[in-house]
């Protein structure tokens, strides 16, 4: 019963990685950038909700207005910022760790501009449903009806994500333009509209993870930063490329930790989730459903 | 006044140096204290501030990273040239503070460091350091006379800090000889509980079969824990009895973190603190009778404008007020000498909110605690009612025995400005 | 619709890759574009198409003067341009590369898009065999026809071609060159060619345009050059 | 067009003359200046160690490093540990660091020499935030709490006259010198030069002879190495070694020092030690006197932008801006 | 005449093509062998297979007449094979004095000791004076110092080749080293491939049949993954399966 009960509070835990993991797949997937501002853009548009929450006390409306402006955020951030590093890549030694080191600068920006918007106390969010385990059969297990939403709402989202990437002209825009962004131009498609939109799309999603992970572990300028680890943990371990990959990734992280939390005491919580993600990249380079790199000549 | 050749003195400043957790994971609730003593040396200040001189608090941001502590501890010292320290915050910032920086050295007065740390109150090794809480392991004693005997031969269990902070109090609790249930010690990595939650945690505590749980953590801990434990029925299927320590307890900070925006989310922290005991060194922030609370609350309302008032602003007004009586009892001309010299043989008779002695001549803070009881509101009042009964032990790991303190605070001077020499 | 280029200069920072160019592509003529390497062949693709920018000098397609577009208007006005060294999409399977070629058309022209890639398959029947397959894991010749493919697939009014026999077996060029022929009967296409191997290139070709170092040394008919001895061992080297 | 490394590099006994010349100036340099810059001197020399390391592996390796932090963790944690348990001289300690972290950088380059782009990413930050937590679960490292690590004072007589803050500078001042002759030996040479291939085109590397997998190692053993000596003179600096000392934000700053300096030479290294000590504290002096909530954020914005502005303008660093900057003249 | 590299029933698979069917193929000493076929029919997997980068699914190999296992790519040079790619595979950021002492790898005796201790400008010079011979052989040694990337397109195939040669190798694989190739280069790369018969053998993989016909003596014909034409250049070239898989009428009439 009680092992029972512990993977259950892991699902809980993992399906908020899974949402920070499937934002950060949505960017990689949509422009190839590993986006570490992420954390900032969600924090973000997870305290705009909370201040529409605030004004008018309506959950649905709150998380409208987070999406919304996460969506907002995200263009913002594609067109102002990110074209113009993407822009100056180079063969060069700065190609593949300056974009990275860029989003971590963007990161500090956005930690340093909501602390001087809404300062740097904890914040708590509302839920819209009770966090009160289920009971089954007299039997209270540690998972509550919200965690049933975010879990839902994860795979909802992950679902739908998956559809517009593989089955539809947009998401195949989206793929080549991330890829090869001069063929995707001569092929036509308006490649930085469809970056601009990837973002978009992203910071939304970005938006909607802030709102469910919030009640989780309350809001201030940095406090999704170690979950960013844990969601981009998630996301190696189930192999970047795949959005399926990362949710699994993500509920594996959660069982994982909890797990170890439970038998072996809060001191190991870090290290395993090291452990589990060397462990898995040993065997797998690519995570769990990532894709074979390509032949070499 | 005239200009006294003390570092930091001039004819008419006093400029004192302080750093905390401004900000970062480790800040909610401590970022108010620092605030808060700026606001009460502002209101002295408009009061002729300590004769003539006006107080100046510099305040640093460390994140309650030792680094930082280190280098800003420096910048204060070396650069500022500030004439004291007050009100450091952390155990471990301090530590690196104390190491690598001049405060030896230069034997600059480091007044009131908020932590319980007992290795601080050390005037050997630390000459110009004063503690300001009672220690962690004085606190687990007292704590672990009360449980054995007011719930004799129930299952114990805890959660705990896993750092020094709860390793001090760990120490106290096996001193008292309180022994734990199989699987009901539980113990979290400082700053995770947020991240990866305290569910596997409380899952275990509650299997374990504890009756008693003791909570010995920073305050969001204890919000997630209180908020798991509300998840998992306690009060409708479960009902241990919580018992917290000081440093995580204040409960408008726990009420504020379990969601003050929807009614639901507050009461099930509600549900859950309701009838959860603690320990207090000051009196209650909601104790609105004390004379102290009552004038802090005035200049809080006053000087520290927008700021909730809760213990952490209580626990900064105190701090405050005790700085101007030792910088009053230093003289006329201060010197860090005379500044030292003051404290260590007037300390104990400053007045203060405090309900047991401060036993600055050992260096060491406040000496007592009194337990208290949640009501249904989240306000906290001692277990038997009325007064609060102060039970006070020694630091020491040995079996030192607790017991009640005599001790009877001093009156709230006139108008809340000290007028001690 | 006749391709006017005015006075066409580029650089690449310092060094000057198409110095004052003047030229016509009729509509429905093969163009070819031949010169050494570094002439600036590809450079002055790259300028029509709009992956680069022209220092001076104009380009018009009738009225709409490409050299102020981006490149997806100007693939949407009509002009197509596979660039030289296998330009696909690496991380993409074959048929989604293809796909890809006739996003911006198939709101409108959903089967014609089809048939067109049908008829890509039809002409590369390797392609065919390897639809589901990653671009990245395909042979540099097979590489080659998916580019070449992909630019058939806009059915474009003037297609710029950048060395497509490159890396493919003879007997492939000798099919793709007369594929091109066939299409600019059909369809009344536009071409401009721009090759190594000048004299296949010529064959099929109706103009020439030679580049030395940047400058149109010669603009004539394509059978003119291939006569001309002299210009060929100036010029072409043979 | 970037500028092309000379053929022509000083030999090295120039660089030791050279770098002798350097230390006699910062030796009379430290006589001249108040305390607090000599602090924050050391904290400079300390950061540029970490800076080199992170410039190895990433700029000419190619490997990108996230968790340059836990490695300086296992370098000041080995140094402490053996000056507490076992009693060695603190100089010893520095050599136990250096190769304490260079053999854990070993054992990690093995598996991390697999990953590459967002996976070796990923493995780094996990790295980062696992190590130092490890702090808390075995009881000899001392928990949050850490172990103290005191360089103490100068010796003997000098004990009295030197302060304890120009002991330290010295200290950091030396390892970063002979951390930077070392460094550019190594990267003037043929190793220097593989790494550069492995990362350029690694099948073509491998077809040259060069054994990529064993390359990436040893850049990852060296640069941990390299990293555990950043370490401890970062340790000497707070006289402290706990995991809090080596978070995620120290491996993130230097990285951004790395990279505001130039990552893909080693000269950039102190530029952007510099930058990472310096600018924060002038933009606290300026905000000091506004409210609170600004001089806690505005340097952070302000270091962050200046981050993103030097990626969008000259990634390579500075000197490719200057380079920049005199060709635009010239044309 | 001795044989230096023999491999013999190679099969490879991906995923489920065949790629390679028994295919087998011999290179004698100061030879030049030509490998041609369709796109796709499995040249640069075969050259791939011989230098590591495709592990064959069976196979023998054999090398100087001695039995070895399939090696991995960086064991190449020490066997004295060298071979370039079908991209051209530079090291964009270095530069190309340096291109040409990386492929010099295996002469360098400086260790990481003598590295840390700055004790290597004996070696570095005698390195470079190797790679600025080996490009003064494909007359590029005015290039020594440019930045790979600043290259002209035939720029960079000399250096490559140079990089290649600069090992000493007793194999030489060439992988379409014409392609994309001007006249004038084409035939300056045909006169360089005929002199190094002297030291090494070759085998070119290429579609410019002028090249190929000038300067290989025998031939092997890929099609679909199977040897389907083998022997002396001319004879191949009228096979008419050959014609028709691969060549077509364009070439073989003219
Ligand atoms: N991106 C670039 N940066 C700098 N110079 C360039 C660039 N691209 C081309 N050049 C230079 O411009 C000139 C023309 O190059 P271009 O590629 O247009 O020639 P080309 O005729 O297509 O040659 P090839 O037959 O080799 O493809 C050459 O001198 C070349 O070195
Ligand atoms: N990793 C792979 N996965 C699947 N198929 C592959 C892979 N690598 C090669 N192939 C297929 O194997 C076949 C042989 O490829 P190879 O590159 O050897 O051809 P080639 O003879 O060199 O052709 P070209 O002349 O066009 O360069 C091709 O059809 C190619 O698509
Ligand atoms: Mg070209
Ligand atoms: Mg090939």
């Amino acid at each position: 019963m009680n092992l029972i009960n512990t993977l259950i509070a892991g699902v809980s835990i993992g399906a908020i990685y899974s949402l920070i993991a499937f934002a950060l797949i949505l960017v990689w997937r949509s422009t190839r950038v590993v986006n570490f501002a992420q954390a900032g853009q969600a924090a973000f548009s997870t305290y705009v909700g909370l201040s529409v929450e605030k004004a008018v006390g309506n959950y649905w409306l709150a998380l409208i207005a987070a999406i919304i402006a996460g969506v907002l955020v995200g263009a913002f951030v594609e067109v102002v910022i990110v074209r113009f590093i993407v822009k100056r890549a180079t063969s060069a030694a700065t190609a593949t760790v300056a974009p990275v080191i860029a989003m971590l600068g963007l990161l500090g920006i956005f930690q340093g501009l909501m602390g001087l918007i809404w300062g740097g106390d904890y914040q708590p969010y509302p839920t819209a449903f009770s966090r009160d385990g289920i009971s089954i059969a007299g039997n209270q297990i540690p998972f509550s009806r919200f965690d049933l939403f975010v879990l839902l709402t994860v795979v909802v989202a992950m679902s739908f994500a998956a559809v517009i990437f593989q089955r539809t002209s947009l998401g195949l825009s989206m793929r080549a333009a991330a890829f090869a962004p001069e063929v995707t131009r001569l092929a036509g498609i308006r490649v930085s509209r469809i970056r601009t939109l990837g973002w978009a799309f992203a910071g939304g999603a970005g938006g909607l993870a802030g709102v469910l992970v919030a009640p989780t572990t309350f809001i201030a300028p940095n406090s999704f930063d170690l979950l960013l680890v844990f969601g981009f943990t998630a996301a190696v371990i189930g192999g970047l490329d795949s959005l399926i990959g990362g949710v699994l990734g993500g509920l594996a992280l959660g069982i994982g930790l909890s797990v170890v939390t439970g038998y072996l005491g809060g001191s190991y919580t870090f290290m395993t989730a090291f452990v589990l993600l060397i462990i898995i990249l040993l065997v797998r380079p690519q995570g769990i459903l990532g894709a074979r790199g390509a032949r070499r000549a | 006044a005239k200009a006294a050749d003390a570092p930091g003195v001039t004819k008419d400043t006093i400029t004192l140096g302080m750093t905390s957790a401004q900000s970062g994971a480790a800040s909610p609730g401590y970022n108010k204290v620092g605030p808060a003593m700026r606001a009460y040396f502002d209101y002295i200040n408009e009061k002729g501030g300590v004769y003539g001189r006006k107080i100046v608090l510099k305040l640093e941001d460390d994140k309650y990273v030792p680094t930082n502590a280190v280098n800003k501890v420096n910048k204060l010292i070396l650069r500022d040239k500030v004439f004291a320290l007050v009100g450091n915050l952390g155990t471990a910032t301090h530590t690196a503070a104390l190491k690598k920086t001049p405060i030896i050295k230069q034997q600059v007065p480091d007044l009131f460091v908020n932590t319980g740390y007992s290795g601080f109150a050390s005037p050997k090794k630390y000459p110009t350091t004063f503690m300001y809480l009672p220690s962690y392991i004085m606190e687990a004693k007292v704590m672990s006379k009360y449980i054995k005997d007011k719930f004799p031969g129930k299952k114990i269990g805890i959660l705990y800090q896993d750092d020094d902070f709860g390793k001090d109090g760990l120490a106290g609790f096996k001193a008292a000889g309180l022994t734990f249930v199989a699987g009901g010690t539980q113990k979290y990595a400082s700053l995770s509980q947020a991240t990866v939650g305290l569910t596997a945690q409380m899952t275990e505590l509650k299997s374990s079969g504890a009756e008693v749980i003791i909570i010995f953590g920073v305050t969001s801990a204890t919000a997630v824990a209180l908020r798991t434990a509300a998840a998992l029925g306690y009060g409708t299927t479960w009902g241990p009895q919580f018992i917290m320590g000081s440093v995580g307890a204040d409960p408008t900070t726990l009420l504020t973190l379990a969601g003050a925006t929807t009614a639901e989310a507050r009461a099930a922290t509600l549900r859950s603190l309701t009838g959860a005991l603690s320990l207090s060194f000051l009196p209650a922030a909601t104790d609105t009778e004390d004379e102290y609370v009552k004038k802090f609350i005035e200049i809080n309302t006053a000087y520290n404008k927008g700021v909730v008032w809760d213990n952490n602003v209580l626990v900064g007004m105190n701090q405050a007020m005790l700085v101007v009586q030792a910088l009053r009892a230093a003289g006329q001309n201060p010197t860090r000498a005379s500044l030292i010299a003051a404290l260590k043989s007037k300390g104990g008779t400053f007045a203060s909110a405090g309900y047991s002695k401060l036993d600055s001549a050992n260096n060491v803070g406040y000496t007592g605690y009194w337990v208290g009881r949640y009501n249904s509101t989240g306000v906290i009042a001692p277990v038997d009612g009325g007064k609060p009964v102060v039970y006070t032990a020694d630091s020491s790991t040995s079996n030192g025995d607790v017991a009640v303190s005599t001790f009877t605070r001093p009156a709230m001077p006139a108008d809340g400005v000290p007028t001690n020499s | 619709m006749t391709l006017r280029v005015r006075g066409l200069t580029i650089d690449h920072g310092a060094i000057r890759a198409i110095s004052n160019a003047t030229f016509n592509i009729p509509q429905g003529s093969i163009t070819a574009v031949i010169g050494a390497n570094g002439a600036g062949k590809s450079t002055l693709l790259r300028t029509i198409s709009g992956l680069k920018r022209a220092t001076s000098g104009n380009i018009l397609w009738e009225e709409l003067e490409l050299h102020r577009l981006q490149t997806e208007q100007i693939v949407r006005a009509g002009i197509v341009h596979v660039p030289e060294g296998r330009s696909v999409v690496t991380e993409l399977t074959v048929a989604e590369n293809l796909a890809l070629g006739g996003i911006w058309r198939s709101r409108n022209n959903k089967s014609d898009v089809l048939a067109a890639i049908a008829e890509v398959y039809e002409l590369f029947p390797r392609l065919g065999e390897r639809k589901k397959q990653r671009a990245d894991t395909l042979s540099g010749g097979e590489r080659q026809m998916l580019a070449i493919g992909r630019g058939l697939i806009s059915r474009p009014q003037l297609l710029l071609l950048d060395e497509p026999s490159l890396g493919l077996a003879p007997l492939v060029v000798e099919q793709i060159f007369q594929t091109l022929a066939e299409l600019q009967k059909s369809t009344g296409m536009t071409i401009l060619l721009v090759e190594q191997n000048a004299m296949s290139a010529l064959r099929i070709a109706s103009q020439g345009i030679v580049l030395d170092q940047g400058q149109v040394v010669i603009a004539d008919d394509a059978r003119a050059i291939m006569n001309d001895t002299a210009l060929r061992y100036a010029y072409l080297g043979y | 067009m970037l500028a092309v490394r000379s053929s022509h590099k000083p030999s090295a006994t120039k660089r030791i003359i050279l770098a002798i010349a350097v230390g006699a100036l910062l030796f009379v340099a430290s006589n001249l200046i108040d305390e607090y810059r000599i602090f924050q001197g050391a904290q400079v020399a300390a950061y540029l160690v970490g800076i080199i390391s992170i410039v190895l592996l990433t700029g000419y390796s190619g490997q990108i490093t996230l968790g340059q932090g836990a490695f300086m963790a296992v370098g000041a944690y080995s140094a402490s540990l053996v000056v507490q348990e076992f009693g060695l001289p603190i100089w010893a300690s520095f050599f136990v660091a250096v190769i304490a972290a260079a053999l854990f950088g070993a054992i990690i380059g093995i598996s991390a020499g697999r990953l590459s782009g967002p996976y070796l990413a990923g493995a780094t930050l996990a790295f980062a935030v696992g190590i130092p937590a490890l702090a808390n679960a075995i009881p000899i490292l001392g928990g949050e709490q850490g172990l103290s690590f005191d360089i103490g004072y100068a010796p003997g007589k000098y004990a009295d006259t030197v302060s304890p803050y120009k002991w330290l500078f010295w200290i950091c001042a030396l390892c970063a010198i002979i951390a930077i002759v070392i460094a550019v030996n190594l990267t003037s040479s043929g190793i220097g030069r593989q790494w550069r291939a492995v990362r350029a085109h690694e099948t073509a590397a491998a077809l040259s002879g060069i054994n990529p997998a064993r390359s990436k190692v040893l850049a990852f053993t060296v640069s941990s190495g390299f990293a555990g000596l950043a370490g401890v003179s970062f340790s000497a600096t707070v006289g402290l070694v706990a995991p809090s000392s080596f978070t995620l934000a120290l491996s993130f700053l230097l990285l951004t020092g790395s990279i505001l300096g130039g990552i893909s030479h080693i000269s950039g290294a102190l530029g952007g030690a510099l930058i990472i000590v310096i600018i924060p504290t002038i933009f606290e002096s300026w905000t000091e006197e506004a409210s609170l909530g600004v001089a806690t954020y505005l340097p952070g914005i302000i270091v962050s932008a200046l981050l993103l502005l030097s990626i969008a303008l000259a990634p390579e660093g500075p000197s490719e801006l200057l380079h920049k900057i005199r060709h635009r003249h010239r044309h | 005449m001795s044989t230096l590299l023999s491999v013999a029933q190679v099969n490879v698979t991906f995923g489920g093509l065949r790629a390679l069917k028994d295919v087998y193929l011999d290179l004698h000493e100061n030879e030049i062998v030509g490998l041609i076929g369709p796109n796709g029919a499995g040249k640069t997997t075969l050259l791939n297979a011989i230098s590591g980068l495709v592990k064959p699914d069976s196979g023998s190999f054999a090398l100087y007449g001695k039995e070895e296992n399939w090696p991995k790519p960086h064991q190449l040079v020490g066997h004295g094979i060298s071979r370039t790619l079908q991209g051209v595979g530079l090291f964009a950021d270095l530069t190309v004095l340096e291109n040409v002492m990386i492929g010099a790898h295996k002469f360098a005796s400086a260790g990481l000791g003598r590295a840390l201790l700055g004790r290597t400008a004996k070696d570095e010079a005698a390195l470079r004076d190797r790679a600025m011979l080996a490009l003064e052989r494909v007359y590029a040694g005015g290039l020594a110092n440019r930045r790979a990337d600043t290259l002209a397109y035939p720029e960079t195939k000399r250096v490559s080749i140079a990089r290649a040669l600069i090992s000493e190798p007793k194999i030489l694989l060439l992988d379409e080293p014409a392609g994309g190739l001007g006249k004038e280069d084409i035939e300056w790369l045909g006169q360089l491939i005929k002199n190094l018969r002297r030291d090494c053998s070759v085998i070119l993989v290429e579609h410019h049949m002028d090249v190929v016909m000038a300067v290989c003596e025998r031939l092997y014909v890929l099609d679909f993954g199977e040897v389907i034409s083998s022997g002396g250049a001319e004879k191949v070239r009228q096979d008419p399966a050959v014609i028709a898989a691969y060549l077509g009428t364009a070439v073989s009439g003219s």
